[in-house]
């Protein structure tokens, strides 16, 4: 066991999956001498070599379609796309070519590509890079959806991911990058929790709280909280966003009978929407209230000097929490 | 100084005359080219004949079968025969080429059978052909996103250390349209900046759907290279030697090292852009008729003609071919299975998918729930 | 009144908003001479010169970007994506740029932009040409989203998008532009039906049943086909797809306590979670069943021999209905 | 024959010698160029040696602020005030401007407070300000896509037929970085086919964060319009001189209708790319050591103070300024009132919108239920 930062426990990981496969690559804006914005790729060009780790010219669409190119020719490419508000220029390539070409191909191709996004709010940065755009992407047949929130996940999740032989979005919470937690570096990769598989973080027995990402601290300080108020919040960490664990999540709601769905990112057609809609589904009889969403506005992300009003923080999750107990 | 004049606005490009490059021309005579000495047997003009015709023949029987019912809707490549089959058979086996989805004589150079082009204008796949198998990537339709697969299966070339005297290349094809995308300029950065052996083909028939030319340029495509610092050029796209040779030197500077080139294929557009296309609505008939005196497979057989190289039992024995192919495109069309149902689920991942899973199962319950009712679906 | 297919209806709309206002711009693909690929512009060109409508090059990207610039001169463009697979290289304009000037000028600057696209499947068309990313925009604050569903809301609802003063995403479905109805072009556009209003266009008492776009013709003859064996469907054509007219939605739902949401979009993460979530929420204790939805697979859209399967049809809506019956 | 020869590989470009145009040497002395007669004053230059100190205290004045934690991050212009003051006082009243995120020197010529860069960087706004009352477009983060807009801003001129004699233009201003972006392609190709009144204002300041210029282009940047067929040509961009006397002309050319141009001003970011960046990291000192020779600011004191026109009490006047700009400066920024948070709500839609009422009128009930409950939020 060794403490590391998120940050620098996504960078170990990184250098894992470029020591074991030669076909694996980095690619994207300044991740190379700089070792990228957050020093997730810190290192990495000088001892894997420019050609493996690969400072692109400013341009994320062709930063994905060329990773496309070099998958076609059996490389593994890691394309880190600089700040979430960035990923837009390469849309088009994601959802027409990189989420279709295993179907057009009818499976005779296969694109294992990661991109990495730090994702999410609260570092009082300017416009365009505190966005949490995961639910346009877990819209997309095609995509894995995953976000990893605490050091050991960032580690194995980014092997996992770069294992996958689909595309894989990776969303990392940017305001946690420099939190810190015991890493396992020696584990038996087999023993890894699976890249599909949702994770119980706190338990509890009064209501699910699902999150993932950076509101997975906010979510536990809040069950610890609700805790000495004699509240049981269970709280589960997603994981994987498409597909959804909802094994996981209905065995905990049918428990529970309760469930509040936390994002950073707006409410309305945000992810909870279609946790909030799958669960009520599938747990109708089960549940004591409707499954409540915290999460941002449906505005677009506001100056910075606001976001600490934007962003649900504890006293709005467990607000949430306490309406689902007024039902 | 640095100054660079461009053009002061808007002109007509003309693509006859000086600036064009060509070997043969329209009426069927042999011109000799200084940078492009083009050494070929009269049996390797005939095969190129052969070649143009039966790829114009698929094309043929396969508006027929759209105009059947048998087809969705098929693009015709009538007019760009000879820059396809040229700039196709300059490939080697080891390269890789990556076409939109109007490249079908591409297709017949690289050996994918026609069967496969009609399974997706038909609609019972999206293409579904494995790329490796004849080094022939799958028909993109979203325009201009194949130039960066192209430019960085290039660079997948350069890591593999496959670049050099016995290297490997990859040609990227794309229209007149295209060049006004973002993702192919965007390519034409990355090749130049990483050197990628990468050749660039852009068939220039004219016409974007209804949209000429001037609307997306204003100086010829050729010289877009220029502003990336690499080679462009123009060829004679109606002229299968041409298109042979310059793209055989820009694949081979490619494969060597010396990086990307530009070339310009400059062509026609005979039919519409698509069978649901009316090109009477846009441009004017003697347009088409000029561009028909420059017909691609006229010239080789005017050549073919006047140097006695060929007489009148090989034009039958190409005919007869062409009319056997023609046969078998149609049956292999009206054979085609209809896919599957739950083949709607297969290949979305690699691996069992929860929602996938989820969905189907519950979508091959609800197919079920019929049978056992036995109310038709 | 004047029967009128829907691609004309929209073609009558276009022509008025631009005698009506010399700022109106038409751009895009295709839209002079040959007048759209589904005729949309038909004359409008010939009309009204070319330069108010413009045959742009074949960039998504550039169209909405130079639409926005357009926008900030004082113009109000009209953009046509020619199919809704082709929307993708302009995302990043759209999501960045065009739904968040208004916010980051503080209100200074209105881009009064329309965005048509012809959207869903049906028409036996290759890939890329039957997709519905309605979902995508209705994430973004700063944007409208809306669908027209017939001739007459044709009419209207481009001029009422043209009128607005936020930029509005307007979805078209392409398989019911040949579909004809009456508009009365001489009404007085005071009297229309406001863009944000969703519309009852089958009364009924069992069950509400939510749609737009292609979808309300499919779901109005399963209200009709249920009828005949004694199930009383309501069908609302949502119109405004974001914000949603919840009033008129709480309304039904609460009287008749089922509802199911169709849509041609994949299920996950499409509208109708959404609209689950937020039905739910708001009319818990009315609702006998969970708001069931059926849509389009969570896979690539498939080729086009497939699409009957893949499109909800009206016996998959009735199957949906019925299962709300089954709780 | 149409070949068009690029470089065959990637190579460091230099910035000296005779390709860029100057009119004032780093050390000050004042060169003539045919092409670019430039007359003016005396005082008028005085004016530009003022506009170039107080801009670079705006400047100063901000790092130290965020230094103290009074802003978010701030993006330093040094090294590029000539760049920017230069093309900035080349603009007519009612030409427009698009910039960057790093364009406070031409905000500061087009008369812009300085406290509204502030509030963006403060986290205060993403901007606020009326692009109108200053014909001063917001600053744009999402690399390259003012230059769209812009272009699209320039063929609203061309349709209020103010072009001509007594035309407005626009300028757009971008770094080397962008020039990757397919959006800037786009506007490229979009200027060019409308030959609208545009001019492309490339600050070429070597670097794009961590990455040197050979990662975006093997050629000299200017020479990118080339392939879009308009003039580009390379100014010295630390020359406020010739940056003045070339983005003129420019301006002139486009408001009378004679189409874009690609100005490239070769500069240097002589501090960080932004205050969170470390370029210790991937840039040599010497490199920075070099440029500091090529200051803009000290070429033209050398010249002022050479040529007599200036002496000790105009610097001293100008520093004084500086000093009271410096002042009023971190006054507005420190003085600045935070935004209420119910202002999350306003400026999404022009009218009021269901959806936003909805979330605004629960979390304004939230934030009451503190007040209430007397319990801070
Ligand atoms: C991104 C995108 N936008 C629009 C279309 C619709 N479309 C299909 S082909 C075409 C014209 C293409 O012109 P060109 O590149 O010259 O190729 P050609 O069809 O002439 O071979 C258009 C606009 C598309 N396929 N992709
Ligand atoms: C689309 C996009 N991708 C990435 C970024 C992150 N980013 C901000 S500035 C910058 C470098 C820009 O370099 P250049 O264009 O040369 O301008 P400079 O900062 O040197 O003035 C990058 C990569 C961004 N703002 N937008
Ligand atoms: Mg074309
Ligand atoms: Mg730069």
């Amino acid at each position: 066991m060794t403490t590391l930062t998120l940050s620098r426990a996504m960078n170990e990981g990184l250098r894992r999956a470029l020591e074991n496969d030669p076909k694996v690559l980095v690619m994207g804006e300044d991740v190379g001498k700089l070792g990228g914005v957050f020093r997730v790729t810190d290192g990495l060009q000088k001892d894997f070599g420019e050609g493996r780790v690969i400072d692109t010219p400013l341009a994320e669409s062709g930063i994905v379609g060329t990773a496309i190119g070099l998958a076609l020719r059996g490389y593994r490419p890691i394309c880190e796309i600089q700040f979430d508000g960035f990923v837009f220029p390469a849309f088009n390539q994601i959802v027409c070519q990189l989420a279709k070409m295993r179907l057009r191909s009818l499976g005779h191709v296969s694109l294992p590509i990661v991109i990495r996004i730090p994702c999410g709010g609260g570092i009082g940065a300017v416009e365009h890079h505190s966005e949490s755009p995961e639910a346009l992407f877990a819209h997309i047949g095609g995509l894995r959806v995953v976000a990893c929130s605490e050091p050991a996940d960032a580690y194995s999740m980014i092997q996992q991911s770069v294992s996958c032989e689909d595309p894989v979005i990776l969303f990392e919470p940017k305001r946690r990058y420099w939190d810190k937690g015991e890493v396992d570096t020696a584990a038996d990769p087999q023993a890894w929790l699976s890249l599909n598989a949702a994770r119980t973080v706190h338990q509890g027995s009064d209501v699910t709280l699902l999150a993932y990402g950076p509101m997975i601290r906010t979510c536990v300080e809040a069950a610890v909280a609700a805790a000495k108020d004699g509240r049981s919040i269970e709280v589960i960490d997603l994981r994987s966003l498409a597909p959804l664990d909802i094994e996981t999540i209905r065995a905990s709601v049918q428990r529970t009978g309760r469930c509040v769905v936390a994002h950073e990112a707006p409410v309305t057609g945000g992810l909870g929407a279609e946790i909030a809609a799958r669960i009520t589904e599938e747990c109708f009889y089960h549940l004591e209230a409707p499954v409540l969403r915290v999460g941002g506005f449906s505005t677009p992300y506001p100056p910075s000097k606001l976001e600490d009003h934007y962003l649900p923080d504890l006293d709005r999750v467990l607000d949430a929490v306490d309406r689902t107990f007024a039902f | 100084m640095a100054v660079d004049s461009g053009a002061a606005g808007p002109q007509r490009l003309e693509g006859t005359g000086g600036e064009l490059i060509q070997l043969l021309t329209p009426e069927g005579e042999r011109v000799e080219h200084p940078d492009y000495p083009l050494d070929i047997s009269t049996e390797e003009i005939k095969a190129l004949f052969r070649d143009l015709v039966l790829v114009r023949r698929i094309d043929t029987e396969a508006i027929a079968l759209q105009r059947q019912g048998e087809l969705g809707i098929w693009a015709s490549l009538l007019g760009q025969e000879a820059a396809q089959v040229g700039s196709g058979r300059a490939l080697g086996p080891k390269d890789m080429a990556f076409p939109t989805y109007r490249e079908h004589g591409v297709a017949w150079c690289r050996g994918l059978d026609p069967a496969k082009l009609l399974e997706l204008f038909r609609g019972v796949s999206h293409g579904g052909w494995d790329p490796n198998e004849h080094n022939f990537h799958l028909y993109t339709i979203v325009i201009g996103s194949q130039t960066l697969h192209a430019t960085g299966y290039a660079m997948g070339i350069q890591r593999d250390g496959a670049v050099g005297e016995d290297g490997e290349a990859v040609i990227v094809y794309f229209g007149d349209g295209a060049t006004s995308q973002g993702d192919v300029n965007e390519s034409f950065i990355w090749a130049s900046v990483f050197n990628a052996p990468v050749v660039f083909f852009c068939q220039n028939n004219q016409w974007a759907i209804s949209e000429p030319l001037e609307r997306q340029s204003r100086i010829p495509l050729y010289q877009r290279a220029r502003g990336f610092g690499f080679p462009g050029l123009r060829v004679d796209g109606n002229d299968v030697l041409a298109c042979l040779a310059v793209t055989r030197k820009a694949m081979q500077a490619a494969r060597e090292g010396q990086g990307p080139t530009l070339i310009e294929a400059f062509t026609y557009r005979m039919g519409a852009h698509t069978t649901t296309d009316d090109p009477t609505r846009y441009r004017l008939a003697a347009e088409l008729e000029s561009w028909k005196l420059k017909d691609p497979l006229e010239r080789v057989r005017a050549y073919l003609v006047r140097t006695g190289a060929a007489d009148a039992d090989f034009f039958a024995a190409v005919d007869a071919e062409a009319g056997e192919l023609g046969t078998r495109v149609r049956k292999s069309c009206l054979t085609m299975p209809d896919p599957q149902p739950l083949t709607i689920f297969e290949n979305v991942y690699s691996e069992p998918n929860a929602q996938v899973a989820y969905e189907r199962d519950r979508f091959a319950a609800y197919l079920d729930s019929f049978d056992s009712e036995e109310v038709g679906a």
